[in-house]
């Protein structure tokens, strides 16, 4: 890893030019007794380090971003007329090209040109890296010189460093959405490949799942004829579905866990039972998966038997349940902090009225706390609704439109999975729709959580 | 207790809001009883189903943590391992010229038939074992003579000698042994053949073959050539380097923008704009993480793939926004009065969030961190698509080496087709992955309590 | 570059996968054990198309034969010798819980038994069965309940093929049917729930089976071998699958095994060559050999010889 | 003492402690039927803390413990058999800070009766409703508005609609801790008026500490100091001619 | 204003709005070196609010927006070239609840001058830390304890020590919001002799809700009513004989 071995020597000159700036302030400080140095020592040291570090590092961004790029360009140049005007051709040659100055081998012979051209790329890439090496060491040297030169006693360094911080914080932040234009940009390309094969109107709409094994370019005579059917409407069902169940499960048992921990319990059995219920949140949920399939399912059909209904061992019911147990936590830990906050006061005036501490809870706190608990419950529902592995074992996996929990249903994060990651051919419908069901799936939860955003201030903005 | 209090209440005079408020009690104190009941109802019930669970996970997977093996001394025999003498070093040779030289023996090494030190030294306990030599082997795992040769490599002053050596025998008979196939089953479709399911009640009643605490479960990498072998050393490692890369990379960079977006940004569209995508993040199936990171990290910053280091990078990703929302959440509960107290005293806003805010909110980062760090050991289908989701036959040494990870590991385990061997073993990988994740648990809940108790 | 071999794809094909692998990390001292992964054929070969260099993997498994727009694609991707080495082949079994019924199957029992419609006295009508003994009286009074595989796995594709296209072409009504239309009719499933789609593994067949007594759920052969204490076998049209037979060729449901490998990488990535040829020499994949204990069905000695001097020459499609 | 006056309340050798700190010191003290009676003293005295063990609030806080007896209409409130929620419904309170349901104006109102079931039919309820708010003062603000939330109001406009959420349930007694601290001059010559009126129908303990509004609302005045009640006594008495010195350092504005 | 006394700092037209709602209605004043001069007024008039103007900590609040200037030694302190780091360092500020840093006595007061830098030796740091507590009289109490936590001490204690933290960077103002309102009696005199002592080298701008005490500790008083600035002047002045009906109804206790 050069690259490592970079970044080891970049940390070292900081240190290095941090002692160099703690000097420096020193003798600055030494020589104006009168003026008091604006920032600490160690401002001016780290800023100073800073300086010979960051621009640096700047340049090895950039050129590690913007020199691939430049590369290729001289190389076209170098190319033969009759290659360079032909963009097909010009793709497959700098591939080959690349390849032979990488050492990997390529189809056919290699001809002169491509000989020529690979020795050169490889020389350039050389010279680009040693250029880039004399850069920073200029650069880094430069900087480390203006900062050390820099240093008086008005130089406002810690002003200087906060900024400096602050922008790592904003970055920081920003990775968040970068990942989001990253995820939508993985998906868009292939989604939008999906949408050549199958028309909008019946993905969206479509009210049969049944995309068969990929048929794409198969001879005729095996599995031809019709391509399957993408109709994304029972997934989706099924998805709100097991999300559903899901949530009649965990939403009392989470909410009163919460309410006696937090009003009844003593702080004691609080202490103790709040981190083991936690735990349940972090059994891998594959674990759930059998748990469902092997105990919970045969459970709940012969409960069904038991009552005359037909209930399925595997069925929507089944992963509901389980992955309301699941999120049991998501909502009893959060919601038990949100109860907790809730003033005190509110609660002395409806005591003070003479009413008991359950009709205090149930009238006064939990409508005071509602718009917390709401954020609480949505973030188990978006886990339910991302939640995939409980449901490939248990829900029974058949895509069927059907609102009855005692089916055995499918849901988008499961198909996601399975197109992706079968025996289909990649580049058909079949595993391109993954795609686009990841696609529809996240503009679903981000509208989910946008609607909760605004019923959440609405609350707040009512009772504040 | 309502009736006593009629009694007592009797001679005095109430007005009739009072008798109205007095009837309504007893049917009050009834709900209330009632409300109370049900929530330590739900408490207890999530309590059962927590020990429910575990109950169930341990039941299966503690007996794996012992395996069966059988004690053999083994005669390193000059007359089959014949093989010329250890290379070393010479001074005026370069060390890839070493190499060589040393690769050859190594494949001379590999020539030699080791499964005859194990089946002579077999006949030796076995009487009858000369009528079903092609049976013998079929006791001991097949894995075990790759450690007899090991022990050549590492030593080849051991030829010639006899050692008493403890070695695991083939998975069929530790299952045969520990009663997890039906005994009474007809021949057909029974792993053993009779006289192979003889030995083993033999030598496991004369003691030869014993149920021993098996290390190889933790020392060993997975192995499907000699299942018996297959361990979690490599699957842990990976685990353990993820981890920590989620841990130094996740939870500082969700605190640094929980920092930002609590106490710098400004509130408006934008920020509104950023916590509903946060949110959304954490609702993005982890496998469309996976898409992401074999896009970003290994399409386009070249890292390796099959590597805990992209693991690691990718479940950051899906780390982070569980860090951040619960790093605002503390971060908003710290008062106002002590920020105050130190801008008042000239401390900058930056100063006054690391000197002040942040050592306060360190208790509940830590939870923060911990939730998020262990949602992220318990991913398997990120892995997938970045090749984390492997047969790897070796112990990484360092995250960038293939490696794979627990979770996966549970999965590959619960796919074998060996149930009867593979359905404890699964449950035993997870006992070890909630071993790792309750003490991650226990020590943020332990530091929690220290620093709160500290003030 | 990178120093281990990288192998991905169909999750049939990584148990064979992974036993050569550690076989071969365990005879060459110079080489590092290659590293298998899963994901699907379609995940193998989308990860083995996307280009050549050290970020990419060197050898895809899979199930089936690679789809010439994944060729294309490969192509256009720089990769360009897709070097094709078939292994050998993979039985596939209807198997039941050995406390159920004994079955002797047919495919047109199969094809009646998940037919949303079937051929009645000349006129389709819908699915009327739900035991067994009312589609023959040979075959155990017993609720009908199938496991199928998923329609993401290839298996399916097999199944589909051999059993239920081959059981619904025994109609006379069905073969009146155009061409087109036959397949849509005959492989229309019925929906009351009898049927289930299992898109994982066989365990999760094995797991429903546990469930419910009288599913009857399709596994791969060598899975049924390790598992011969809970599950047993039907015949398919009078055969008992087992590894002779299928070699042979009476028993109607197997596929053929490969993998890729990239042609460029050979002489870069340490070992792919020998890999390759260790995979499919005949001390790993012949008669008697690992991988026949492990459940796969090796190549006749010629077909595997052909198969050894295509990667030696290096032939790519 | 007078001994033509109704006693409401008794308190004898009351003592509070919070964990181990004693908060209150052994009080006795009486409270008589439709009077204002007005708690005074520095911050801390423990005017709170004994203004709560009125109506039992103190059982909410953990810490808290209280021993000796205090009897409303002769039964000791703090008798283990005595229903609190009874007592409560006898002995309202209004606190310091105004602190509204997050409800609509006639929920909040609505929601003691309806808890005690004082209302059997709706119109009933509209009656409490009305009736609490025109007492309150606070009826012709809000009476086209009732839907909306009563955490929209002004402070003093809260404050009255707490003191009308208390009357709606009848009590006997009102407790007020601090009404008018966190109100503006206006809202505060209101509730003060309110509370001339209330003492018609209501006996009213009150904790303040401005001394004027002391003098000028109450009949008689409680001193309190490091947990110990100085002295109590007719108001004017109390302001003009205090009997201990600590009281007349602390009215004259010594500390505090 | 005294022609001969130095101006510390002067405000004028400052207006303060809180999102829409305007706080501060203009207000011109001048703070004197060496003064003690005291807030008065009803709740909510804005005498927090102004206060905080005087080392922008008003900046802390998002919503918060200042017009007008106020400058400190002739140099406006709303510039915004000026580091108001340096500004807070120089007017230091006491808040109504006594605020210590969950940290030891030694590190609450030791934290500003290392912010800043004032102390290059641990010997000297040791001095600061004890010549300001001697100033804040808090040292013979807490010498033995320095490396306890500062919030372990008494609602006295701790404001002592707030008040120590302050002084402990030199500032040249102090700004003090109610600083005795949490205090008891005797916690109260203290801070209030420590008040008068400090004036001899500081600048003390003080809010109190208690008339006595502005009138014991304060040289100058300004009465805000309403977010306006009603009168200032001289302490006796003010209370014997205020210019305005406004102050003569609040300092009779006529309201607030
Ligand atoms: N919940 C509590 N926990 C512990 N101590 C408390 C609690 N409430 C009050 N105290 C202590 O009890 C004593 C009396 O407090 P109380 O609130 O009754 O005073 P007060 O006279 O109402 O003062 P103020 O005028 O400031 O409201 C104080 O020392 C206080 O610190
Ligand atoms: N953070 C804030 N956001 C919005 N409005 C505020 C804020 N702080 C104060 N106000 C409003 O500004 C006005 C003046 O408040 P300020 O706190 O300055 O009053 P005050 O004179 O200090 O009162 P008190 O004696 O109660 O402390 C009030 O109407 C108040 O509601
Ligand atoms: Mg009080
Ligand atoms: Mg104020």
């Amino acid at each position: 890893m050069s690259n490592l071995t970079l970044m080891i020597v970049l940390l070292a000159l900081l240190a290095i030019a941090y002692q160099l700036g703690l000097v420096r302030t020193r003798q600055v400080a030494g020589q104006n007794p009168a003026q008091r140095m604006h920032s600490r020592p160690h401002h001016y040291g780290v800023l100073v380090g800073l300086w010979a570090v960051l621009p640096a590092f700047f340049i090895f961004l950039l050129w590690s971003w913007g020199s691939p790029w430049a590369i290729d360009q001289l190389l076209i140049a170098q190319l033969p007329e009759s290659i360079t005007s032909d963009n097909q051709e010009l793709r497959v040659a700098l591939r080959r090209i690349g390849n032979l100055a990488s050492n990997f081998g390529v189809v056919s012979e290699a001809a002169d040109w491509e000989l020529q051209a690979a020795a050169f790329l490889a020389e350039t890439r050389q010279l680009s890296s040693g250029l880039m090496l004399a850069l920073m060491a200029a650069v880094s040297a430069a900087g480390l010189l203006y900062g050390y030169r820099r240093i008086s006693p008005l130089q406002r360094a810690r002003n200087q460093i906060e900024k400096v911080v602050k922008a790592a914080l904003v970055l920081c932040s920003t990775v968040a959405i970068l990942t989001t234009i990253g995820i939508v940009l993985s998906m868009v390309g292939e989604s939008l490949r999906f949408f050549s094969f199958v028309s909008p109107m019946d993905f969206f709409f479509g009210t049969t799942w049944n995309p068969r094994f990929s048929t794409s370019g198969v001879a005729e005579g095996s599995l031809t004829g019709s391509q399957g059917s993408f109709g994304m409407l029972p997934l989706l069902a099924g998805t709100f579905l097991i999300a559903a169940i899901a949530m009649v499960v965990a939403i009392p048992l989470g909410l009163l866990a919460a309410i006696y921990l937090s009003e009844y319990a003593s702080p004691k059995l609080r202490a103790t039972a709040k981190p083991i219920i936690e735990v349940l949140a972090g059994i891998p949920t594959i674990v759930y998966g059998f748990f469902a399939l092997v105990t919970v399912g045969p459970f709940l059909s012969d409960l069904g038997d038991f009552f005359g209904l037909d209930i399925r061992a595997t069925s929507a019911l089944t992963a509901g349940v389980v992955m309301g147990i699941m999120i049991i936590p998501f909502i009893s830990s959060l919601s038990d902090d949100i109860i907790t906050q809730v003033p005190k006061s509110l609660r002395d005036g409806s005591l003070g009225l003479g009413a008991t501490k359950s009709e205090t809870i149930r009238k006064v706190v939990l409508p005071a706390a509602l718009p917390g608990i709401v954020g609480a419950i949505l973030l188990a529902a978006s886990r339910a609704i991302g939640e995939t592995m409980i449901v490939v074992l248990a829900a029974g996996n058949s895509p069927s439109l059907t609102a009855n929990p005692f089916e055995a249903v499918s849901t988008m994060t499961v198909t996601i999975v399975n197109q992706l990651t079968g025996d289909n051919d990649f580049s058909s419908p079949q595993s391109l729709v993954a795609f686009a069901l990841g696609l529809t799936l996240f503009v679903i939860t981000l509208l989910l959580n946008v609607v909760a955003l605004v019923i959440v201030r609405k609350y707040r903005e009512q009772y504040e | 207790m309502s009736n006593q209090t009629d009694t007592t209440s009797q001679p005095m005079l109430k007005s009739a809001v009072q008798q109205k408020v007095q009837a309504s009690l007893s049917r009050r104190h009834r709900q209330e009883r009632l409300f109370k009941f049900t929530g330590l109802t739900a408490v207890m019930i999530s309590l059962a189903l927590v020990a429910m669970l575990f109950i169930n996970i341990f039941s299966k997977g503690l007996p794996a943590f012992w395996q069966t093996s059988i004690t053999l001394d083994i005669y390193f025999d000059p007359a089959i391992i014949q093989i010329s003498e250890k290379p070393v070093q010479r001074a005026d040779e370069s060390s890839n010229e070493f190499r060589e030289r040393f690769l050859a023996w190594q494949g001379e090494l590999g020539m030699i038939n080791f499964n005859r030190l194990i089946s002579d030294s077999l006949m030796q306990v076995l009487p009858d074992a000369d009528q079903h030599r092609r049976q013998i082997l079929r006791v001991v795992t097949s894995g075990e003579r790759f450690a007899l040769r090991d022990m050549v490599k590492d030593d080849p002053s051991i030829i010639g000698q006899t050692k008493r050596l403890n070695l695991l025998t083939d998975a069929n008979i530790d299952v045969w042994l520990k009663g997890n196939i039906d005994r009474s089953l007809p021949d057909h479709q029974q792993q053993l053949s009779p006289v192979v399911q003889k030995w083993a009640d033999d030598l496991y009643a004369s003691g030869i073959i014993k149920n021993r605490f098996s290390f190889a479960l933790f020392m060993n990498p997975d192995s499907r050539s000699s299942l018996a072998s297959a361990g979690l050393a490599g699957a842990f490692m990976g685990s353990l380097f993820m981890m920590l890369i989620v841990m130094f990379l996740a939870v500082p960079m969700g605190v640094a923008a929980a920092i930002y977006l609590e106490e710098f940004a400004p509130k408006n569209k934008i920020t509104d704009l950023v916590e509903v995508n946060i949110n959304n993040l954490a609702a993005v199936p982890s496998i469309v993480f996976g898409l992401l990171g074999a896009a970003v990290f290994i399409g386009w910053f070249n890292l390796p793939i099959s590597a805990p280091m992209v693991g690691g990078l990718v479940l950051s990703l899906m780390t982070l926004p569980t860090v951040i929302i619960a790093t605002r959440s503390t971060l908003k509960a710290i008062p106002p009065s002590i920020r105050q107290a130190a801008l008042g005293l000239g401390a900058s806003k930056m100063q006054t969030i690391f000197h002040h805010v942040l050592p306060l909110a360190f208790p509940g980062i830590l939870t923060a961190s911990i939730l998020g760090v262990a949602q992220a050991l318990g991913e398997a289908a990120p892995l997938l698509l970045i090749g984390m989701k492997s047969f790897v036959a070796t112990v990484p040494t360092s995250p960038f080496e293939q490696s794979t990870a627990l979770p996966v590991q549970i999965f590959l385990w619960q796919g074998n087709e060996l149930r009867n061997f593979f359905e404890a073993r699964t449950s035993a990988a997870i006992i070890v992955l909630l071993t790792m994740m309750i003490s991650l648990n226990g020590i943020a809940i332990w530091l929690r309590k220290k620093f709160e108790q500290r003030w | 570059a990178r120093d281990t071999i990288q192998v991905a794809g169909s999750s049939t094909v990584l148990p064979f996968s992974s036993v050569a692998a550690e076989e071969f990390g365990n005879n060459f001292a110079q080489f590092r054990t290659p590293v298998v992964g899963s994901g699907g054929s379609g995940g193998g070969l989308r990860q083995f198309c996307q280009g050549v260099g050290a970020n990419t993997i060197d050898v895809a498994n899979s199930s089936r034969p690679i789809r010439p727009n994944e060729l294309a694609n490969c192509k256009q991707n720089g990769v360009n010798q897709v070097i094709e080495v078939q292994i050998g082949y993979d039985g596939i079994v209807f198997a039941s819980r050995v406390d159920a019924g004994d079955f002797h199957l047919k495919p047109e029992h199969v094809f009646m038994a998940q037919a949303a419609q079937v051929p009645q006295n000349g006129q389709m009508v819908a699915n009327p069965f739900t035991r067994w003994n009312q589609i023959d009286s040979s075959l155990p009074n017993q609720e009908i309940v199938l496991a199928i595989p998923g329609s993401n796995h290839g298996t399916r594709e097999v199944y589909e093929e051999n059993v239920i296209l081959a059981g619904c072409n025994t109609f006379p009504e069905v073969q009146a049917m155009e061409r087109s239309e036959r397949n849509n009719f005959c492989l229309a499933m019925r929906t009351d729930g009898r049927m289930i789609e299992i898109a994982g593994d066989y365990t999760e067949t094995l797991a429903r089976l546990q469930a419910q007594r009288d599913a009857i759920g399709v596994f791969g052969l060598s899975f049924y071998e390790s598992n011969r204490d809970r599950i047993k076998v039907a015949t398919v049209s009078g055969v008992v699958p087992t590894i002779d037979n299928i070699i042979e060729g009476t028993y109607p449901v197997s596929r053929p095994l490969f993998f890729y490998v990239k042609g460029e990488h050979i002489g870069v990535i340490p070992g792919l060559q020998e890999f390759a040829e260790f995979f499919v020499s005949e001390g790993n994949a012949g008669f008697g050999s690992p991988l026949e204990e492990a459940g796969l069905i090796p190549l006749s000695d010629s077909e595997r010889a052909k198969v050894l001097q295509t990667i030696r020459n290096r032939t790519a499609l | 003492m007078n001994q033509q006056t109704e006693l409401k309340m008794k308190a004898r050798d009351v003592k509070v402690y919070y964990g181990n700190d004693q908060a209150i010191k052994g009080i006795d003290m009486d409270v008589v039927k439709n009077e204002v009676l007005a708690f005074i003293g520095p911050s801390g005295c423990g005017k709170s803390t004994f203004l709560r063990c009125l109506n039992r609030m103190n059982d909410t806080i953990d810490i808290c413990r209280v021993t000796g007896t205090i009897e409303l209409d002769g039964q000791n409130m703090y008798d283990p058999s005595l229903d609190v929620v009874q007592l409560r419904a006898q002995v309202g309170m209004v606190f310091q800070k105004p602190n509204p349901f997050p409800k609509s104006i006639y929920d909040n109102i609505a929601y003691g009766p309806k808890l005690h079931g004082l209302a059997s039919k709706k119109s009933d309820l509209d009656d409490i409703v009305e009736s609490s708010l025109q007492k309150a003062g606070l009826w012709n603000e809000v009476k086209d508005r009732l839907d909306q939330p009563g955490t929209g109001l002004s402070g003093g406009q809260q404050q009255r609609l707490c003191i009308a959420r208390t009357i709606a349930v009848s009590p006997e007694v009102i407790l007020m801790d601090e009404p008018c601290s966190a109100l503006d001059p206006i809202a505060t010559s209101i509730i003060e008026e309110l509370i001339d009126e209330l003492k018609a129908n209501f006996t009213i303990v009150m904790v303040t500490h401005n001394m004027q509004q002391a003098a000028r609302v109450s009949d008689r005045t409680a001193f309190f100091h490091l947990g110990e009640l100085v002295e109590v006594g007719a108001t004017n008495e109390v302001f003009t001619n205090p009997k201990h010195k600590r009281t007349e350092d602390y009215i004259t504005g010594r500390y505090g």
